[in-house]
């Protein structure tokens, strides 16, 4: 059965590819074939995870076994990730009637197939195409207001990604010339032990640099602000609701499986806190509500990354609850603030106009601080003990510090939004139509998700001790087809 | 003396040297370039750098290019001993991706420098910069 | 492997990609882009790898370099006069 | 100073590069896949030139990965240079004799170039992609000879799209047939000839086909903005 979850990449790229044509005779309903789709692949992983139960699959592709060719590694991790993307792109899908070229369809596709290859692959190389694919995509995608800022933004932000994947793809240079596999399980059984020293460590720096540019991570972080700020809105809630997050999946498991020693934790620890307080003291400064979004998405992969790179299975847990919270959460903002692309002392008095999105706009907002009993409150909770537990004093006085900063600016936004001096009426804002279903979504699910909470916390666990589990993974992968060198000669 | 003769006659070195000179030279292009399209050149450059260093990771020493010729020469022993003596093909596959992913990045990143240029009738990056910022500010300050 | 065929590549190589960041005119900067691909054409084969140096060839020298000219044909940098190429820039800040 | 901190920056670069890279020596590379997938691959797919195996067999994925990448670049090309279907007619200065005359004699020659590269992509050097690129190529150069003579956005968007498809439903036989996407299937056949490698020849058809038609548009759409 799960082999079939090969179908959740090839299937958009083949509509991808077909799409052009197809929308020659299906007019204006081309853009439905995507929100089917995406509805098929919900389907295939709910129908998928059933049967994954608790150990996890692989599927060979061309059917040779795992170090020759690819695989793909199927877990609970992946496949919550795979879910979640597929439920926020299809809440995002640009269902637009009229006027909507057919080519943003075909980019959206080969995203979201970019995504799921990333999530699913178990292969070094083969996760750097699909990440660049991705990639690529999601140049296509920030440029299309063709506006001339949306140009130049997109032109820094592809030159810092190609310099970001140029380094990964020398990362994985160095790692193929000391082991001569790409294979994940594989190398997982190499580097640790084999690797442990400079070079292994460059390798690491490398990959992790560059596959943080998605991420988010703090010294290739510049093209964010800029970016989200001057791309179409759903394309900037996805990119930073989906895609970072799906970055900073790939980077918790390499410093799992390929890298797991102290001083790359600690390196990322490092990293992962001046990401936070820049993030957050940027966001303090920031003069509008996108920047100020943006800066804020990147003081929440920062926490992520602190979470993932304690490296124990309590940390994993919190990353992981945080990354699903952020993930559901900054979409719902982003295109809340997708029509208040102004100042913020524009925003003064918005709770008259439209209280209901206001409302809203501070409910999430005060989940993403962290106010019990909302859903961030509890994936905060986690961090701090996980950071307890690992005897991280300093950091978690840094993190806690960083929260103060960031309530000071959210707070701020809520007493503009329920000041009682009106706004002159060509200024006001209304937030209303289309973008507001998505957000009801979203929040729905982030609200309906406390009274499972218990339920939830279970069940993240139970990945995370999945995720730990080194030997499951190679055994997994590497285990049955110990005999495949000389069943061939 | 001698020790130079044999660092210098060394093909590692030479390898060593060029890759190091283009990732080096398409790093300084990218970062301290003040012209777009320079930037894009760089990244050429540094593409083609790591190119060769992953082709290097698969290369052996007294070792064929990975093809079997001798077609007529059906015995699977045989066949098998050519191949034993071959290249590793996993890197070149490698790289021929790599290569066909470059090239596709870098004519997005010409299309966009295109674009820019009709936009706003220079491709210095310092005075983009300054007009993306004041595009933003009048953005922001709209209906004032 | 030859030595000599190998260092004579390598400097060219090297001084190529030299031209390319440096040179003024960006005439100079694509046939220089170009020789670095063909340089690169000659390393892959020296490294027993045709496959990759007949792809270099065909897309690095010739497929990229058609795009190159063609984009600088678009922002009429396609001159071989070496002075005009700093104008653009001095011009746009007046 | 800034030129001082320029060449500072660059040297530590330099010997930061130097010194992950110089323990790499040549020709030792621990081959630990490489040398298992020499040793099956000719079992495995039939094709003579091993890269084509890795490529299309063993890595088949990656294959089908670079292809969307180059057709994501080409769309999104296409989207930002605002190309439309319909072909426009720039009023670029026709070309000169010379060129006009070699696009003539050339033209049937890089076709029938393309082609080989392509078909005996298992065989010798070379296959979709490299073919793919003289494809693209030839078209370009009718385009170049003769400025009316625009490639056909439509005509090419069908050709791209059909090979696109033909890519994957190769795949998705075998998925349908054995349960896994793009294994190799059809008969292997005689080692060398070029009727072998089962349907590796296939895939590199239709990557060809579909890179060239990619390539062309790219081209076509770069050369049709508006000045």
């Amino acid at each position: 059965m799960q082999d079939s979850l090969i179908l959740l990449v090839v299937l958009p790229l083949l509509l991808a590819f077909l799409l052009p044509v197809i929308a020659r005779y299906l007019g204006n309903l081309s853009g439905l074939t995507g929100s089917l789709l995406l509805l098929f692949n919900i389907l295939l992983l709910a129908n998928a995870w059933n049967s994954v139960g608790y150990s996890p699959k692989v599927i060979l592709l061309g059917g040779f076994a795992a170090p020759l060719g690819i695989v793909f590694y199927i877990d609970k991790l992946n496949m919550l990730f795979a879910i979640l993307t597929t439920i926020i792109a299809l809440l995002l899908w640009p269902c637009r009637t009229h006027n909507t070229d057919v080519r943003e369809y075909v980019l959206w596709l080969l995203l979201l197939a970019g995504c799921y290859g990333v999530i699913l692959s178990g292969d070094l190389f083969n996760i750097y195409v699909f990440y660049e694919l991705l990639a690529v995509a999601s140049y296509g995608l920030v440029t299309l207001p063709a506006t001339g800022a949306s140009y130049i933004a997109g032109f820094r932000y592809l030159m810092i990604s190609a310099l970001g994947s140029a380094f990964a793809l020398l990362g994985i240079a160095l790692i193929y010339s000391f082991t001569g596999s790409v294979n994940i399980a594989h190398l997982a059984q190499i580097i640790p032990d084999h690797l442990h020293h400079i070079w292994g460590y460059s390798a690491a720096l490398l990959l992790i640099i560059g596959f943080g540019v998605k991420a988010e991570l703090f010294p290739v972080n510049f093209w964010v602000a800029e970016v989200y700020s001057h791309a179409d809105k759903r394309v900037t809630a996805l990119l930073a609701g989906v895609v970072s997050k799906i970055a900073v999946l790939i980077i918790l498991r390499f410093i799992i499986l390929l890298f797991p020693w102290q001083d790359i934790f600690n390196f990322l620890l490092l990293l992962g806190i001046i990401g936070v307080i820049v993030g957050e003291f940027a966001a303090f400064y920031a003069q509008d509500l996108l920047r100020l979004l943006a800066f804020s998405s990147i003081a929440q992969s920062g926490l992520v990354i602190i979470a993932f790179a304690c490296a124990t299975e309590a940390g994993i847990m919190a990353g992981i609850a945080l990354a699903i919270h952020h993930l559901l959460l900054k979409p719902a903002l982003f295109l809340l603030a997708s029509h208040c692309d102004r100042s913020i002392n524009d925003l003064a008095g918005l709770a008259k106009s439209s209280p209901w999105a206001s409302a809203l706009f501070v409910i999430l907002a005060l989940s993403l601080l962290g106010v019990p009993p909302l859903p961030g409150f509890w994936a905060k909770l986690l961090l701090l003990q996980s950071l307890m537990a690992e005897q991280y004093l300093l950091l978690l006085v840094l993190v806690l510090l960083a929260t103060i900063v960031e309530a000071a600016y959210l707070f701020r936004l809520f007493m503009l939004f329920y000041q009682r001096q009106e706004m002159p009426e060509q200024k006001r804002i209304t937030i209303q139509g289309q973008e507001l279903y998505p957000v009801i979504t979203l929040s729905g699910i982030l609200l309906l998700g406390l009274f499972f909470l218990p339920l939830f916390m279970d069940s993240l666990r139970e990945i995370a001790m999945q995720t730990s589990n080194i030997e499951a993974y190679i055994n997994t992968v590497l285990g049955k087809v110990q005999h495949i060198g000389e069943g061939n000669i | 003396m001698m020790i130079w003769d044999d660092i210098f006659l060394e093909v590692d070195f030479w390898i060593n040297i060029v890759s190091i000179a283009l990732i080096v030279i398409g790093i300084y292009g990218i970062v301290f370039s003040q012209h777009l399209l320079r930037m894009v050149f760089g990244l050429g450059l540094l593409e083609a750098g790591v190119n060769i260093l992953l082709v290097k990771a698969g290369y052996q020493k007294e070792a064929i290019a990975p093809i079997v010729t001798q077609a007529s020469d059906t015995m699977m022993s045989n066949i098998l001993a050519a191949t034993a003596q071959m290249v590793d093909p996993v890197p070149q596959a490698m790289v021929l991706t790599a290569i066909v992913i470059a090239a596709g990045v870098q004519a997005l990143a010409l299309s966009l420098v295109i674009r820019i240029y009709k936009k706003y009738g220079t491709l210095d990056s310092h005075v983009l910069f300054l007009a993306m910022e004041r595009d933003r500010h009048l953005s922001l300050n709209q209906k004032d | 492997m030859n030595i000599i065929i190998l260092v004579i590549t390598v400097s060219m190589l090297v001084i190529a990609a030299f031209y390319v960041v440096w040179a003024d005119s960006f005439f100079t900067v694509l046939a220089a882009s170009s020789m670095v691909s063909v340089g690169l054409v000659l390393l892959f084969v020296l490294l027993r790898a045709p496959d990759v140096a007949l792809t270099e060839a065909v897309v690095g020298v010739a497929l990229t370099g058609v795009i190159y000219a063609l984009t600088l044909a678009k922002i009429d940098l396609w001159k071989i006069n070496d002075n005009d190429d700093n104008n653009d820039v001095s011009q746009s800040k007046q | 100073m800034q030129r001082w901190t320029t060449i500072l920056f660059l040297t530590g670069l330099s010997i930061v590069l130097f010194a992950i890279i110089t323990p790499l020596v040549l020709g030792q590379s621990p081959m630990l896949v490489g040398k298992l997938i020499n040793a099956s691959a000719v079992n495995d797919t039939g094709a003579a030139n091993l890269v084509t195996a890795v490529v299309l067999a063993y890595r088949g994925l990656d294959t089908l990965g670079e292809l969307a990448i180059l057709f994501t670049a080409a769309t999104a090309i296409g989207i930002i240079l605002g190309t439309t279907d319909k072909t426009q007619t720039t009023s670029s200065p026709t070309a000169g004799f010379i060129v006009a005359t070699a696009a003539k004699v050339l033209f049937p020659l890089l076709l029938v170039f393309a082609l080989y590269i392509i078909l005996h992509g298992h065989l010798t050097p070379g296959g979709g992609f490299q073919g793919g690129a003289v494809l693209a190529a030839a078209f370009f150069l009718l385009t170049l000879a003769d400025s009316g003579n625009n490639i056909k956005h439509k005509v090419t968007q069908v050709i791209e799209a059909l090979a696109g498809t033909a890519f994957i439903v190769l795949g998705l036989v075998s998925f349908a047939l054995q349960g896994v996407f793009l294994q190799p299937w059809l008969d292997k056949g005689e080692l060398g000839s070029l009727f072998s490698a089962g349907s590796l020849p296939l895939l590199y058809l239709a990557l060809g086909l579909k890179v060239g038609a990619e390539l062309a548009n790219l081209l076509s759409s770069l050369a049709n903005v508006e000045k």
